[in-house]
C-alpha cells in the first residue's frame, strides 16, 4: 500500500504527521500548515494561502503551490484569476483558438481565427478549435480556392453561382 | 496523468543506497531534507502510430501523503521539427528540490512508445541528499 | 548585457536557505566555496514580434565587486529550426564554478519576450554548496 | 572509439582539486565512492566536410584498470534537423555513478571537428565526490 | 604512464588489488568480482553475471554490465540474446533495413526494402543496405520515373521498350 510500512492509516480527514507520531487534522483547502500538531496533544495551526499561491485540497503542506501565470506573448488571457484555492485559468483573447502543443492541452499557444471571406461560417471559431468555412456565399464564385465576388468577374467566367448577378447582363441584352 | 516510467534499481549501473529505496516506479525519501534530483530521457522516433508527435515532454513528480496530487516538479518540452525521418532527442532536467520522509519521485513522459530504453546510459533518474 | 531574469525567491517550490539569499534579480553567495550552480530556462515562440528569431541564448553570468565586467559562468545557445509554428526548447546548464563571499550570480537571456515564465516548474534556478 | 576531447584544468573557470587530477585526457578518481559526473558540450556547425552531419553525439566514458574496454556511463545523442545554414546545438550529461580509485572518466563526441572549443563556458566536464 | 605511481604492474591475468595492495587473478569472463582476495592470502571470489548482465572480458570489478536490449519500436530483431560473456545483439526484422544514425551504427532504425515494382533487383536488400533497382523489367516502360506494364500502355505511346508487346498490334495489323 502507499502508506509507510510502520505507520497506521489515519481515518477520513486526517493525514499522519511525522514529528507527533500521530494523526492530524488536514488544513482545508485555501489553507497550509503553518505549525504541525504536537506529540503533546496540541493541534495543527493552518494558515491561508500567501498571495499567489493556493492549495485546491485539504492538505498537511508546509508550502502553498505557485500559481501559474497566462501567457501573454502568446495572446492567452485570464479566465479566472488564481485564488486561495484554485489555480488561474488561462483563455485565448478575442479572435483566436487554442492551438494545443499536446492533448493535454497545458501549453497552448492562441492562434487567431482564419475569417471566412466570401465564405459561409460553417462553423464559428470557439476557445477549442478555428472557424470551420464552408462553400462560396452567395453571389460569390470559386477561382482558385478563393472566393470572389460575382460582380468583379469577368462576363465570360460568369458561371452558374453568379447567373443572378450576371443573368441580367450576361446573356448580351443591354440592361 | 502522463505515463509514468519503470526503472532497474540494481542491475549494471543503477544502484541504491542510504536507504533511498525504490519501489512501485518511485523513488522513495528515506529522510526529509534538499535532494538535487535529475533525470535524462531519450526520445526516439518516428515509431508507426497514428498519433504524429510534433512534442515531447519528461516530467519529475512528487507524490506525497499529504496531499491528494502529484506535484511537477521540474518540466523539459521540447517541439520536434524532424519531419518523418527518424530522430533523436534527450531531456535533462536537475534541480534541488525540498523533499519530506515518505515522498515519492516518479518520472512521466508524454508517449511512453517514444521513450529509447534500450540503453542504461541514455535513460536514467537519480537523486542524492545535499 | 543581454537582459536579465527575475526569479520568485519564496513562494511555491522556490526557497533559499544557508544565507544564500536573492536580491536584485541574483542569488548573492554568503561564503566562499564550490558551488554547483545551475538553471534551466524555457524558451518559447514564435512571438508576433519583428525579429525573426532563429537562435536562443541562456548564460549563468557572476558578478563581481572584484571586477567591473560580468564574467559568463555558462552558456547555452541554440538555434531553432523550427519556423512559424509553435515551439518549445529548453536548455539545462549545470557545473561546478568557485565562487568568492558576495559574488552574485544571474541568469541573462538572448530575448525575454520568449522566456516561459508561465509554470515554475518549467524555468528555474538555483545553487548548493559542495 | 570515438574521439576524446582534450579539457583545460588550470587556466580561467577550470580547476581541480582535492585529489582529483586531470592526465591524459581523463579525470583520475582520487578515492573511491559515489561521485556527480557532468559534462556539455555545444556542437555547432555546417563544417565543410564531405560526411554529411545529421546527429551529434557525447559520451562520458569510464576507463579502469579493472577492465580492458570503457564503459559508457552517460550518452547523449541528438538529431540535426537545421540543413545547410549554420546551427548550435549543446548536450548537457550528469548523473551519480559509482567509481572506483584510479578510475579514469573522458568525453568522447561522435565528430571532434564539430566541438565548439572556443569559449569556455560553452564546453565543459567535472565530477564531485557527494 | 597509465599506471598509477605507486603500484608495480601486474603479470598477465592478473589485476591490482587496492584494499589487498597485491595483484590477484582476474575473474573471468561471464563473472564478476564477488569478493576481492585479501592481504592475508586468501583468493578472490567470482560470482557468475546476473540474468540480465554480462561480462565479455576477464575483470576485476563488482558488478557486470547491464545487457542492451533491442528496440521492437523501430522494427529491430535480437540477432542473439544477451548471454554471462556477451551483450545482445539486434538486427531488422525481415523486410527491412538499418537505417544508421551514424557510422559507428550503434542506433539504427528498421526501414521497409523498398520494392522494385516493375523493375530490375540489382542487388537485393540485406541488413546494411536497401535494395538497389535497376531498369525497368522487360515487357515494361518508363514513364515519369516509374515502370508502368507494357500493355497497358496505350498504342501510341507504345514505345521501344514495349515493341515486343504492342509490336505485333501497333503495327496497324489485325493481329
Amino acid at each position: 500500500s502507499r502508506r509507510h510500512a510502520t505507520r497506521p492509516p489515519c481515518p477520513a480527514g486526517m493525514n499522519w504527521i511525522e514529528g507527533a507520531c500521530r494523526c492530524c487534522a488536514q488544513c482545508p483547502a485555501g489553507t497550509f500548515l503553518l505549525r504541525p500538531c504536537s506529540i503533546h496533544g496540541n493541534d495543527s495551526v493552518c494558515a491561508t494561502c500567501p498571495a499567489g499561491t493556493f492549495r485546491s485540497q485539504p492538505n498537511t503542506l508546509h508550502k502553498c503551490q505557485a500559481c501559474y501565470e497566462c501567457d501573454r506573448q502568446a495572446f492567452q488571457s485570464v479566465l479566472s484569476n488564481c485564488s486561495a484555492t484554485s489555480n488561474v485559468a488561462c483563455g485565448c483573447e478575442p479572435g483566436r483558438f487554442r492551438d494545443c502543443l499536446d492533448e493535454r492541452c497545458s501549453d497552448f499557444s492562441c492562434r487567431q481565427c482564419q475569417p471566412c471571406t466570401g465564405r459561409l461560417v460553417q462553423r464559428p471559431c470557439s476557445e477549442a478549435q478555428d472557424t470551420l468555412c464552408g462553400s462560396c456565399k452567395p453571389d460569390f464564385y470559386t477561382e482558385g480556392g478563393e472566393c470572389r465576388p460575382c460582380h468583379t468577374s469577368a462576363l465570360e467566367t460568369c458561371g452558374k453561382e453568379c447567373q443572378r448577378v450576371c443573368g441580367g447582363r450576361g446573356s448580351g441584352l443591354e440592361y | 496523468h502522463l505515463p509514468i516510467l519503470q526503472w532497474e534499481d540494481k542491475r549494471g549501473l543503477a544502484f541504491t543506497k542510504n536507504n533511498l529505496s525504490y519501489s512501485s516506479n518511485a523513488l522513495v525519501i528515506p529522510v526529509s531534507g534538499d535532494y538535487y534530483v535529475y533525470a535524462q530521457v531519450t526520445f526516439r522516433g518516428p515509431i508507426e502510430s497514428c498519433s504524429k508527435t510534433n512534442s515531447v515532454t519528461e516530467i519529475i513528480t512528487k507524490v506525497t501523503d499529504s496531499y491528494p496530487e502529484p506535484t511537477q516538479l521540474l518540466t523539459g518540452t521540447k517541439t520536434l521539427s524532424e519531419k518523418g525521418i527518424s530522430w533523436f532527442q534527450p531531456i535533462y532536467l536537475g534541480a534541488v528540490v525540498s523533499l519530506e520522509v515518505g515522498d515519492k519521485l516518479m518520472v512521466n513522459v508524454s508517449d511512453i512508445k517514444l521513450v529509447d530504453y534500450t540503453k542504461e546510459h541514455k535513460t536514467f533518474f537519480g537523486a542524492f541528499l545535499l
